[in-house]
């Protein structure tokens, strides 16, 4: 069985754009992640059940935009009202979840497989962004996490750090081509490295 | 009496005047796009809805980037041109896309009405057919059809499907 | 391009919006009789005000909630925005 | 050519950078920091081009963005672009340039035969002169004009410079970095604001550049060098040349655009030639300055004719003399700062003012340095064909309306100030209603309408001292209420002259018997006397006047000739200039590069494409795409020199007779889940849905609240609360936002959500007689018999160690099955489909055969379900319940809806059984009746029967039900086609539906 990332036929690694002469560690820095599981935890309007009780890979879950709870492993990104997109490196925590968050209060549901994943990182993350995305990023810091577009493609940011700005993009997997060529386009001007 | 409209804006521009290079209008359906080059050397452009209700007389730029947008991927030499001055309107937007040409309950009042983007192509003939509803009172073979009372029987005249959502390009 | 005060985002570029139009509009119950009237103005007549119109928004590259929008037709400027459950007074 | 007109150790320009370029051929020298029109006029090129409508020669009148005859075509790095103000196009080496709009060439111009017709075009010529007779229009008169018409020449190759966007939030945007710009910057700067401010010129400074002024004991350009300087310095402070903010839009939204390269040889290697900037700010200043205005008077279009302050920027910053025997003809003060900056650089003007006494600091020192001023007098026409060589003057009464006797003076330019006008476009934009402020005879912004401001000389303030003033206070509190910091900063001294009134005067008055041109708008060749003509043919409202003349609609948008418009048509018609009005303001401010304004999205990125986890297995084996929305699907998987009919009549007879297998991953998928998961589906769906049992699928068909079908598709119940629905490529987003408003708005008391999983599955269709053998072989451990899985059954299974959904439904009529994997593993199954398959002879097949077979079947589809259907028209009544309510039922009353003659899908066959039918052809009774001949109906589908080998097509035809048998026509009059047919069943093969139970 051979796994095909949504990113597979089109990231290459090596130095591309405005690069010669550069600094190798000061270069924008562009990777695609993997493996990760991606599960959608939505509580139904009329629940009334505390969602704040619940407890997942020691992290709870909190209604308030652009808020990231997270450890080492799981991101808990707010993904609207009562919803949320629970990220993270640990995959078996699916079954727990699910038995956690219960059928009649909660939908979950597993979207690990659709999304195509993107990370910069580098001084000029932030400028990359700003090239196809018109949300206001000097409004967004570490940990904050919203939903936008860039050229088009609907997409989900995760400030992951800021020293330097460290950004995870999820795009739908099948636009992750075009997002992919749109995000190293707009780093051609700073030079990048693709890892 | 209500009328199944709404007010929506659409946007207009013109590039600077250059030699000739086009002689006929062209149009891209896929794209919803427009272009014709006027006399004086300015190609004419346009496109769709800014997509809300609006009576500003004020467009966005994003609308016209994406006509534009459509105008590149048909003529990629456009790109090089300047546009020179944008204006926006108001278009009555009838709810299957389609004119409004009847006679009305109330005596004397006529409707000629709801001609979304479409009006000056067809003119002539619905000017036709609305000055012979007005001097024989009935209305015409030829425009029975656009009638105020087909949203209620479903006769319907919808070439682009879209229904009640106007703004939808 | 607009800026929208989603009630769950913040301010919001239009673009992440997709347009639903007027919000006046009640859909008549399910299983209940509806006149011809009042059913073909729940689905073709619209109020079309030029000032201050409430309207539907959806943010649909955001939170994907529904939600309603005061926002005048003549100039643009948006007084206010709600919840898709809020009751607009 | 030497450069007789530059003088030593004057201006901002770099002397030790000369550089190269050549104008209509010829060979040039200028220096770093020039403009072209700078390096033309220090070689003495007064002639530049032609006018539009008689051809007449043209000069320089401006120095910067208001320029309305200097336009050239640029050659620049092996490309052209057409419509350059050489009065903004800075020389780089090797600079290309030609004149437009005159051929054979500049000097010798035959279109200048105009000149001499020119009564045969006056205002509106294009409206009359040309209507009769009617038939010379087309053949006649438009090619004419046609040719005459335009600028420069539109380079029809591919644009290959690189444009990008950026968009940006700031707490205060400054537009113009002049005096009120800088200081309101640094004001607001020093309160920690987030600050851009954008200068469209490439040095900052504004009028600061070129006035004899102190600013805390420095000169006012050192004292704006000295406030750059330390705004670049600061984190939150962005200072951007070259950027001009040419739109005011909504919700304090203004784009600016920025030539990062125009002022090179060639745009850097991944560097973009222009940036577009979207700039969302919280508030904006608009310090954009003021434009000189000409005095209105004969033959004022003659080359040599030009701004004053034009005139003292080339000296001051250019150190070019635009003559060496100038004639300064002004209403105010500002005449006589150009007249000393010439005096001072030893050149005598004349100075010409038609005040009768001003006294003023500034005139007092121009009579004490000996400059020859006349007062009560005026410049009644240049002379000069190609260059001014004289002047007629004259003196002129008090009244302004007699003018003494006239004299002819030597002179080789005539600079003119008619006092200045505010540049409030971008106020105005805005929303701002604009008001007529009487002293300085110009509209300045009225009330803000967004977050604006307008200061300084936009602002119609033109003492330095109290824009200053204001500008600092401006710039400290409303970056106070933003940061809440409150930094004091002192406001400098300032020194400068004060200046006398400006007198009322715009227009010098005709000599008795003479006929002079005396030109309002430079570019469009409008006149005094055509304004007159379209007021005595009735135009009245500003705005027709406009059209009608095409006074202000040039490239330079009417910049220099505006206000002298309205002051005419204030006159004529006897009104004030407010009550006459101005035209709307509308962006952009200047011309704006289309690529810059499309930026990056263009070619295969003008849409994002989306592709399946099977596409690279796809273009390996030779697919050929098609476009399905922003999905690219195979369309047929070519072999050899197969073409599209061939590939797909092999394809789908493949499935018909073997097995195939089709990528359906683009289907759309919603997992709907929660405890009215099925009541939502009852009330969405026209068919009844509470009943459905775990592991079963269900075909349903949603409506619009018109009755309109919206789409279909099936749904599966995978568990009790849980229900995978799936919607038509095309529908898929739709039909999302579709439940989303429906749980959301109208029915919040279900408790469900619905999200798109359609990225999550990968999923091929295998369909065919031995698509049973293939699941088998596939699943061996699974019962996949008629029994075990029967048609519309579901059952989850693991395919080689990978999860997989299996459903038993079937959109080719065939028996058939659709299998989903995760989508990292849809490649996987494909290829494990296609290996095991290959025993049964399995091929791969694309949209054309899935097309062909579904046509075939009488399955509905996106062109039968186009948004002008109800379900009776697609023979889809027996799935309308009569018992619950559902969205869009109530619009199925209507009268036509349930009219006796309805139309309704029918399939349609030639009788020749050769000739195939194009698609949205017509189908009427007969071929030959007069037009408009009645239509029956259309062809919404066509394909070639691979059972029968025959045309096949589904039409929707009026009373379709009682026409099986009719034989009518089809007609196509865009491919000349009349092909006689006769109408049968919607269900061509299988009429019962025998196979997909099988």
């Amino acid at each position: 069985m051979s796994l095909i990332s949504a990113l597979a036929n089109i990231h290459t690694t090596g130095q591309f754009g405005d690069h010669e002469g550069k600094n190798e560690n000061d270069l924008l820095k562009i990777s695609e992640n993997q493996n990760l599981l991606i599960v959608q935890i939505v509580q139904y309007k009329n629940s009334i059940l505390s969602f704040e009780s619940i407890e997942i890979d020691g992290l709870k879950l909190k209604n308030e935009p652009l808020n990231v709870v997270f450890n080492n492993d799981t991101r808990v990104l707010w993904n609207g009202p009562k919803n949320w997109l629970l990220v993270s490196k640990k995959k078996d925590l699916l079954t727990s979840i699910s038995k956690k968050f219960i059928e009649t209060d909660f939908a979950v549901t597993d979207l690990s497989h659709s999304k195509a994943i993107i990370e910069i990182e580098g001084q000029e993350a932030k400028e990359v962004l700003k090239k196809g995305c018109p949300f206001n990023f000097n409004i967004l810091e570490k940990n904050n996490s919203i939903n936008s577009i860039y050229n088009g493609i609907a997409l989900t940011i995760d400030m992951l750090d800021d020293n330097p700005d460290k950004v995870r993009l999820f795009a739908l997997r099948s636009f992750g081509e075009s997002l992919y060529h749109s995000i190293t386009d707009a780093s051609l001007e700073f030079g990048f490295k693709s890892i | 009496m209500t009328l199944p409209i709404e007010t929506h804006l659409l946007q207009a521009c013109v590039s600077e005047p250059v030699k000739p290079v086009l002689d006929s209008v062209v149009t891209f359906g896929a794209g919803h796009f427009y272009v014709s080059q006027s006399d004086k050397g300015e190609m004419v452009m346009g496109g769709d809805l800014d997509g809300y209700n609006s009576y500003a007389q004020r467009g966005n730029l994003p609308t016209l980037q994406h006509v534009l947008t459509e105008g590149i991927a048909m003529m990629p030499f456009l790109s090089k041109l300047k546009m020179l001055r944008t204006w926006g309107g108001i278009m009555d937007m009838s709810m299957d896309g389609s004119p409004i040409i009847d006679k009305t309950h109330i005596e004397g009042l006529y409707l000629n009405c709801g001609w979304c983007y479409g009006g000056f192509k067809a003119t002539p003939a619905s000017g036709w057919t609305f000055a012979h509803t007005i001097a024989q009172d009935r209305v015409h073979e030829l425009n029975a059809g656009y009638s105020l009372n087909r949203f209620s029987t479903g006769h319907l005249i919808d070439e682009k499907g879209l229904g009640t959502k106007t703004w939808i390009s | 391009m607009l800026y929208i005060k989603c009630p769950h985002c913040g301010m919001r570029p239009q673009i992440e919006f997709s347009y639903g139009g007027d919000a006046s509009v009640k859909r008549p119950e399910l299983n209940k009789d509806v006149s011809d009237q009042d059913w073909d103005d729940f689905v073709y007549n619209r109020k079309s005000l030029r000032g201050k119109h409430l309207e539907l928004w959806q943010h649909i590259s955001g939170c994907r909630q529904w939600i309603k929008v005061e926002r005048d037709t003549s100039t643009h400027e948006i007084s206010r925005t709600f919840k898709a459950d809020e009751e607009v007074a | 050519m030497s450069q007789n007109f530059r003088i030593e150790n004057v201006g901002l320009i770099n002397k030790d950078k000369k550089l190269c370029f050549k104008f209509n051929g010829k060979k040039y020298f200028g220096y770093e920091g020039d403009t072209l029109a700078s390096a033309l006029l220090a070689n003495g090129v007064h002639l530049v081009g032609r006018s539009f409508k008689y051809h007449r020669p043209r000069g320089f009148f401006g120095a910067g963005v208001d320029e309305p005859y200097a336009i050239v075509q640029l050659y620049r790095n092996n490309e052209t672009e057409p419509n350059i103000k050489a009065t903004e196009q800075e020389l780089f080496e090797g600079l290309e340039a030609k004149s437009v709009n005159c051929w054979p060439s500049v000097n010798f111009d035959i279109g200048a035969i105009n000149n001499f017709l020119k009564i045969f075009l006056p205002a509106g010529f294009y409206y009359k002169t040309f209507m009769w007779p009617k038939s010379f229009w087309y053949r006649i008169y438009e090619p004419f004009i046609r040719k005459a018409a335009g600028l420069g020449v539109a380079s029809i190759k591919h644009d290959k410079e690189r444009y990008e966007h950026k968009y940006e939030h700031c707490d205060l945007l400054i537009a113009g970095s002049g005096p009120s710009g800088l200081s309101s910057a640094y004001a607001a700067a020093k309160n920690g604001a987030k600050v851009i401010l954008a200068e469209d010129k490439p040095r900052f400074g504004g009028s600061l550049l070129t006035s004899d002024v102190n600013i805390g004991n420095q000169s006012g350009k050192e004292w704006a060098e000295g406030i750059i300087a330390e705004l670049k310095t600061m984190p939150n402070v962005v200072v951007k040349n070259r950027s001009q903010i040419f739109g005011y839009y909504d919700h304090n939204m203004l784009v600016m655009s920025e030539k990062v390269s125009d002022h090179l040889p060639a745009t850097k290697k991944y560097h973009p030639n222009k940036r577009l900037w979207y700039i969302r700010a919280k508030e904006v200043l608009i310090s954009s300055g003021s434009i000189e205005r000409p005095i209105v008077f004969g033959n004022n279009d003659t080359p040599g004719v030009m701004l004053s302050s034009a005139a003292k920027e080339y000296l001051k910053v250019y150190g070019v003399l635009v003559g060496r025997n100038p004639l300064i003809f002004t209403n105010n003060d500002s005449g006589y700062e150009t007249a000393i900056e010439f005096k001072k650089h030893g050149v005598d003007p004349i100075v010409l003012d038609s005040r009768k006494n001003p006294e003023s600091e500034i005139i007092n020192e121009a009579k004490n340095i000996g400059i020859n001023i006349k007062n009560s007098y005026v410049v009644v026409a240049a002379q000069g064909y190609k260059k001014v060589k004289s002047a007629d003057i004259a003196s002129i009464s008090d009244d302004k309306k007699q003018l003494g006797k006239i004299e002819n003076i030597q002179c080789d330019c005539i600079c003119v100030s008619g006092f200045w006008t505010p540049t409030i476009h971008l106020a105005s934009q805005s929303g701002n209603k604009t008001k007529f402020k009487e002293e300085i005879d110009a509209f300045i912004p009225g009330q803000s309408k967004q977050n604006e401001r307008t200061l300084g000389a936009a602002n119609g303030v033109f003492s330095l001292e109290e824009t200053l003033k204001t500008s600092f206070a401006a710039g400290s509190e409303l970056s106070k209420k933003i940061t809440e910091n409150d930094n004091e900063v002192l406001i400098p001294n300032v020194v400068e002259k004060k200046s006398s009134k400006h007198d009322k005067f715009w227009c010098v008055p005709l000599p008795e018997g003479k006929n002079y041109k005396r030109f309002l708008d430079f570019q469009n060749d409008v006149s005094v006397s055509d304004v007159e003509i379209a007021l005595k043919e009735g135009y009245r409202s500003i705005e027709h006047v406009k059209r009608y003349t095409t006074l202000g609609m040039a490239t330079d948008q009417g910049k220099t000739s505006n206000l002298n418009g309205l002051q005419l048509v204030s006159e004529i018609e006897n009104k004030v200039v407010p009550a006459v009005g101005h035209t709307t303001f509308r962006p952009p401010y200047t011309p704006v590069s289309i690529g810059a304004i499309v930026g990056r999205e263009i070619g295969k990125h003008s849409k994002p494409t989306r592709k399946s986890p099977m596409h690279a297995w796809h273009e390996k084996n030779n697919a050929v795409f098609v476009d399905a929305g922003v999905w690219l699907r195979p369309r047929y998987y070519k072999r050899g020199n197969e073409n599209l009919f061939e590939g797909s009549k092999r394809e789908a007879k493949n499935v018909r007779t073997n097995v195939g297998v089709c990528d359906v991953t683009t289907l759309g998928k919603i997992d709907i889940k929660g405890p009215d998961a099925a009541e939502l589906l009852n009330r969405v769906y026209t068919n009844a849905w509470l009943k459905l049992p775990v592991g079963k699928a269900r075909y349903g068909v949603m409506l619009r609240e018109d009755g309109i079908v919206m789409d279909d598709g099936t749904t599966t119940r995978i568990s009790e609360n849980h229900y995978h629905m799936t919607t038509t490529t095309a529908q898929a987003a739709n039909v999302l936002s579709h439940l989303e408003y429906y749980l959301q708005l109208v029915w919040p008391e279900l408790n469900a959500n619905v999200v798109s999983t359609t990225e999550q599955w990968a999923g091929a269709a295998i369909a065919g007689p031995k698509s049973r053998d293939l699941l088998q072989k596939l699943f061996p451990n699974s019962n996949v018999s008629n029994e075990g899985l029967p048609f519309m059954g579901y059952m989850e299974d693991d395919l080689y160690g990978v999860k997989a959904r299996i459903f038993r439904i079937s959109f080719s009529g065939e028996l058939a099955y659709e299998i989903n994997v995760e989508s990292d593993n849809g490649n996987f199954m494909w290829e494990k489909i296609m290996e095991v398959g290959e025993e049964f002879k399995i091929q791969p097949y694309g949209t054309e055969a899935l097309s062909t077979l579904r046509i075939e079947m009488g399955h509905v589809a996106g062109s039968e379900l186009d948004g002008r259907t109800i379900p009776y028209d697609n023979a889809l009544e027996s799935l309308v319940s009569k018992k619950k309510d559902f969205i869009g039922k109530r619009s199925l009353q209507r009268t036509a809806f349930i009219a006796d003659d309805r139309q309704r899908i029918v399939g349609v066959v030639p009788l020749d059984k050769k000739t195939s039918i194009p698609e949205g052809s017509h189908l009427v009774k007969d071929a030959n009746a007069p037009l408009p001949n009645p239509k029956l109906g259309h062809i919404s589908a066509s394909c070639w029967s691979v059972e029968y080998d025959n045309p096949f097509s589904l039409a929707i035809l009026k009373d379709g039900k009682n026409m099986i048998g009719e034989k009518l026509f089809v007609m196509s009059p865009l491919k000349n086609k009349v092909i006689p047919v006769e109408i049968v069943s919607s269900h061509y093969v299988d009429p019962k539906g025998e196979r997909v139970r099988s």
